[in-house]
């Protein structure tokens, strides 16, 4: 049994009341919530990448990534897709929620060290990568050259434009590449599908994990570039997304083969995913 | 030491004292589960597999896990519920389902507190197979109708009553308790023999999930109707769905069974459903039974109860799936 | 009835040799003498594995419903109620009569309590009746609504306690609403969970609403297959409470069953202006 | 304390009205000040025949004591055919609902024009006062309810 530094002390199916602090309106359709106890603490510490689930009670509970936490806070982002996310957006600042986590595997912070990254991001996919940048800046050292490519269908659609824009650009050794699918009068940035973008700014295979996540679609082109372009399938990392009640591997319905996506994700290399069943 | 069949209903007395005792009871002609013992009539020990599996008593059809106020000032209270119980009479393949959830909610990093809560303060005695019904098939499953490993006592039939075999110490206490009912002496009867068999095998499992895009699971599938029978009536399936009950600024939260049989059961919020139709959703029941759950916990998540097989709307047979599957892909025992 | 059998085995080996169908639904062998499994022969060899005898109880015209848009024409083997079953869905529109071919088989009764007051044993439409009619029961209003009259006898509160305790056993499997060929929605109210028409609850309020909500939703569209009792893993007496919607039909609006052409509006869908009137 | 055990225990009613009679019907009564019992909520719909019979089954479920459906005589109906589809909807359900083991005066239907103030006043005194000689409904309710917890 794991110490699973859960909110919940001794069962991990009940949360914790938390409350939201901040509320950050990414997009149209994305808004970034700050959580933190009622107590004014760190409701967990996660690591890049891992899950944390966020009810409304009498509404719902369902599964994000935790894209960043601080001193006293985590945050996620949550995109509007239906019941449950309708409802986190009409929440206001103050409002408390059910926090439990944090669940699944973490991107391999350490077998990355040494290594150049190249995040990609794709729409609201750049939510989880969002959670191993911020890792990577606090750990600048352990790793070489950063590269951030991201894309989203508009500039309106851009999630976390302060980073994009203001905080990561200022990092050493940092390159952050933006761009959409369709420009507007006042867009100056690159206008492209990710992929070809990515082709475009011709990254090197060499000593390089790529970090990559956004939609289906999206992940499929962005990958058989990548596979051009010489990288290993070993080095292309992803998150994967099914649906979740419980969290820790008990309810059964995020399975893939034996793996359940709670508990042994949502973190894969592309070479562990060609391992299991084509249902996804 | 051996109980004879005169003392059964002075033995389930004592036991009363420990806790609630859950015998096989006919419920109406049709159907029939662990209910209640009524304080005095001996238990249909005869009762080929009641309908609906003991899995109830630990994995309750629907459990409150807390209560939640969202008027005022929010609040939220766990909800424990424990209640001593005594499983009585459980065949050899129901102990063994509460031996496969065990293995999924009181390990695999996780304890489930709801369940190890409940599974803390329930005994299971089990009760050696006389008779096996048409639908039975244990023994191809890596069971004997004549052993029940995991159950805390085991009673096997003798000609004139049980032999009691306390086999955990939870059994012991049993068998402690009912020291002065018992005495030396009995023979087991001979297990009988499953008609249904099967040709089940470690190969075979390895084979199904490397032949997951194989037609098999197309031509399997056609007959199903994608009803719940079989996850419901199946003692080890154990998937469950959260949900909450709102009364306006108070609710609670609950878990219940659901079935990966449904097309909610994975469907996202954007509308995407990895397993959209029935063929999917069957192989991926199949496959979880026969071998994903092998490949994580180690032991195969059928026991062979033949529930399914018995009350399936369409007569699909899990047992005529792996014969035809081992004969296609010549994995044969 | 060996004879029909070969005959249906020649018809079907022909419908497929011939090409005029790309499938043949029936029923097949499985290894319990006593029950048959519904079958789908592709290929004219394997019309040896279709069989007719008295356990051929399964309903087979909702299985054309998992084909919504086929290729090819569809073959069924229709008894009398599944006849009226492939009337039901052509009428609701989920099938085209075009697109299907109807190999009748007039029925002495099965395996199965429904037949004894069955009033169709005949086919009511096909393209080709193997063997001779068989000649039709006398079923009288009386024997065909005789549980429900039994029912109809109690005070009110003993009505509640009897429904009651029989919904008590329910526990979703949903099977009656999946063997019931009425029930032809694409998507059923009750899998639009999050919509909340339909708790997953199994407690006393959720199961009483999912029965009436099934009987009222395919009451007076209802052919009396008997489907829902004979799959019903608890043995709940569904066919009480649809045989209640069919009796009130009777009593209110004069005679009538349901599938007897695939014209005829269902009763809820039309009116008569001089229906009777209890709400002046 | 529940709700049912309260002496001063008092029905609550949900009432499904037709804008264009019995919810003007209603408002004319409200305008004439006549006085009616406070039980009945009321919910206005375009037609009667909006009505799903599951909103009859919600309501049961959700603590409601007794519900109507109220609407247009027939041939009055704003949208011309839509009543007569309600008429024969209800004359199934109701005798459905009382198979089950719902009282009659439970759930009733009556058909109340824009112009028939005097007729709501009077249908809604007389269900609520049989509603109320019934006493609380327990029948095909969520066991929150049933044990006494506060309709909203």
């Amino acid at each position: 049994m794991v110490n699973h530094d859960c909110t919940c002390k001794d069962n991990p199916l009940v949360p914790q009341l938390c409350k939201v602090i901040k509320i950050t309106q990414e997009t149209p359709d994305v808004q970034t919530y700050r959580v933190q106890t009622l107590d004014g603490k760190r409701p967990f510490t996660p690591m890049p990448g891992q899950l944390g689930m966020f009810s409304l009670l009498g509404v719902g509970e369902a599964m994000f990534s935790v894209t960043a936490y601080g001193e006293d806070w985590i945050e996620t982002s949550i995109k509007k897709t239906g019941m449950l996310t309708d409802a986190f957006h009409e929440m206001a600042e103050g409002q408390q929620i059910g926090v439990r986590g944090p669940y699944g595997n973490h991107f391999p912070v350490d077998p990355c060290k040494g290594k150049d990254l190249l995040f990609i991001g794709g729409g609201i996919g750049l939510a989880p990568v969002r959670s191993f940048i911020r890792y990577a800046f606090a750990h600048r050292a352990d790793y070489g050259k950063i590269d951030i490519l991201y894309g989203s269908r508009s500039p309106a659609d851009l999630v976390f434009k302060e980073d994009l824009f203001d905080n990561w650009p200022k990092e050493p050794d940092t390159a952050v590449h933006v761009t959409v699918d369709r420009g507007d009068e006042t867009w100056e940035g690159n206008v492209g599908m990710v992929p070809g973008y990515l082709e475009e700014l011709a990254f090197q295979p060499v000593n390089r994990k790529v970090i990559l996540c956004g939609p289906p679609i999206m992940i499929k082109f962005t990958l058989q570039s990548l596979l051009k372009m010489g990288f290993s399938k070993e080095d292309c990392i992803t998150t994967l997304e099914m649906r979740m009640k419980c969290g820790i591997g008990k309810c059964g319905r995020c399975n893939i083969g034996s793996k359940f996506v709670c508990l042994d994700g949502p973190v894969f290399t592309m070479a562990e995913l060609d391992e299991l069943p084509d249902e996804m | 030491m051996q109980l004879k069949r005169e003392n059964l209903i002075p033995a389930l007395r004592l036991l009363a004292a420990q806790g609630e005792i859950l015998v096989p009871t006919a419920v109406d002609e049709k159907v029939s589960k662990f209910a209640p013992w009524d304080g005095s009539s001996a238990p249909d020990l005869a009762l080929v597999n009641t309908t609906l599996p003991p899995k109830d008593t630990l994995f309750p059809h629907q459990e409150g896990m807390y209560r939640y106020k969202t008027a005022g000032e929010p609040s939220l209270e766990e909800i424990v519920e424990a209640p001593a119980r005594i499983l009585f009479g459980v065949r050899p393949c129901d102990a063994r389902s509460i031996d496969c959830m065990d293995k999924v909610f009181l390990g695999d990093k996780y304890e489930d507190a709801f369940y190890a809560r409940r599974r803390a303060n329930v005994t299971v005695i089990a009760h050696t197979c006389a008779q096996t019904g048409p639908t039975c098939f244990c023994d191809s499953m890596g069971l004997s109708p004549a052993e029940a490993p995991s159950a805390d006592l085991l009673l096997s039939d003798t000609e004139t009553g049980w032999l009691v075999t306390a086999q955990t110490e939870k059994g012991e206490a049993v068998a402690a308790l009912w020291k002065d009912l018992t005495a030396e002496g009995g023979e087991a009867a001979p297990a009988p023999a499953c008609t249904l068999k099967t040709n089940m095998s470690d190969a075979l499992a390895g084979t199904l999930v490397s032949r997951f895009e194989d037609p098999i699971w197309d031509e399997v599938c056609h007959a199903c109707l994608g009803c719940g029978t079989c996850t419901y009536l199946c003692p080890t399936c154990y998937c469950f769905d959260i949900n909450h009950e709102d009364h306006g600024g108070e609710g609670t939260q609950f878990r219940c069974w659901d079935s990966c049989m449904f097309s909610d059961y994975t469907r996202m919020a954007g509308g995407h459903n990895p397993r959209p139709s029935k063929k999917e959703r069957l192989r991926n029941r199949y496959l979880h039974k026969l071998a994903y759950f092998k490949e994580r916990y180690g032991q195969i998540l059928c026991v062979g109860c033949g529930r399914c097989v018995g009350h399936c709307p369409s007569h699909l047979d899990i047992t005529a799936f792996i014969d035809k599957a081992a004969e296609r892909f010549g994995e044969g025992k | 009835m060996s004879d029909i059998q070969s005959a249906l085995r020649e018809t079907a080996k022909k419908l497929l040799t011939e090409g005029t169908v790309t499938c043949v639904i029936g029923w097949g062998e499985t290894r319990f003498p006593d029950k048959t499994t519904p079958i789908f022969v592709k290929t004219p060899e394997d019309a040896e594995k279709l069989v007719w005898n008295a356990h051929c109880v399964c309903g087979l015209a909702k299985y054309m419903l998992d084909n919504r848009c086929p290729e090819g024409k569809l073959a069924i083997c229709v008894r009398g109620c599944d006849s009226r079953a492939v009337n039901r869905i052509v009428e609701d529109k989920q099938y085209k009569r075009e697109d299907l071919y109807l190999i009748g088989l007039p029925c002495e009764g099965k395996d199965a309590p429904i037949c004894a007051t069955c009033t169709h044993r005949n086919p009511v439409v096909y393209d080709v009746l193997l063997g001779g009619p068989v000649p039709e029961i006398e079923v009288s209003q009386e024997d065909r609504f005789q549980a429900v009259t039994a029912l109809e006898g109690l005070t009110p509160a003993e009505q509640y306690d009897y429904w009651q305790k029989q919904f008590s056993k329910c526990i979703h499997c949903y099977a009656c609403r999946n063997a019931c060929p009425a029930c032809n929605c694409t998507e059923c109210y009750a899998d639009q969970y999050r919509v909340g028409w339909q708790g997953k609850q199994i407690d006393k309020a959720e199961n009483q609403v999912y029965g009436l909500t099934r009987a009222f939703h395919v009451g007076d569209r209802c052919i009396e297959c008997g489907e829902c009792e004979r799959v019903c893993p608890m043995g709940l007496p569904i066919m009480s409470q649809t045989r209640k919607i069919l009796k009130d039909i009777n009593d209110l609006w004069g005679n009538y069953e349901c599938g007897l052409t695939d014209s005829r509006p269902h009763i809820l869908g039309e009116f008569d202006l001089s229906d009777r009137d209890d709400f002046m | 304390m529940s709700v049912k055990a309260d002496p001063n225990w008092e029905p609550k009613i949900l009432a499904f009205c037709c804008n264009w009679c019995t919810y003007t019907g209603a408002d004319l009564a409200g305008l004439n000040r006549m006085k009616y019992p406070a039980n009945v909520r009321v919910v206005r719909l375009p037609c009667s025949s909006r009505v799903n019979p599951q909103f009859i089954l919600r309501a049961f479920q959700k603590g409601c004591d007794g519900v109507m459906v109220c609407g247009c005589h027939p041939g009055d109906c704003h949208y011309a055919t839509g009543n007569y589809f309600t008429r024969r909807r209800f004359m199934l359900m109701k005798r459905l609902l009382e198979y089950n083991g719902i009282d009659p005066q439970r759930f009733q239907a009556r058909w109340i024009s824009g112009s028939e103030a005097a007729k709501f006043r009077d249908t809604v005194t007389r269900v609520a006062g049989e509603i109320k000689a019934l006493g609380p409904n327990t029948r095909f309710q969520e066991k929150w309810y049933e044990e006494g917890g506060e309709a909203q």
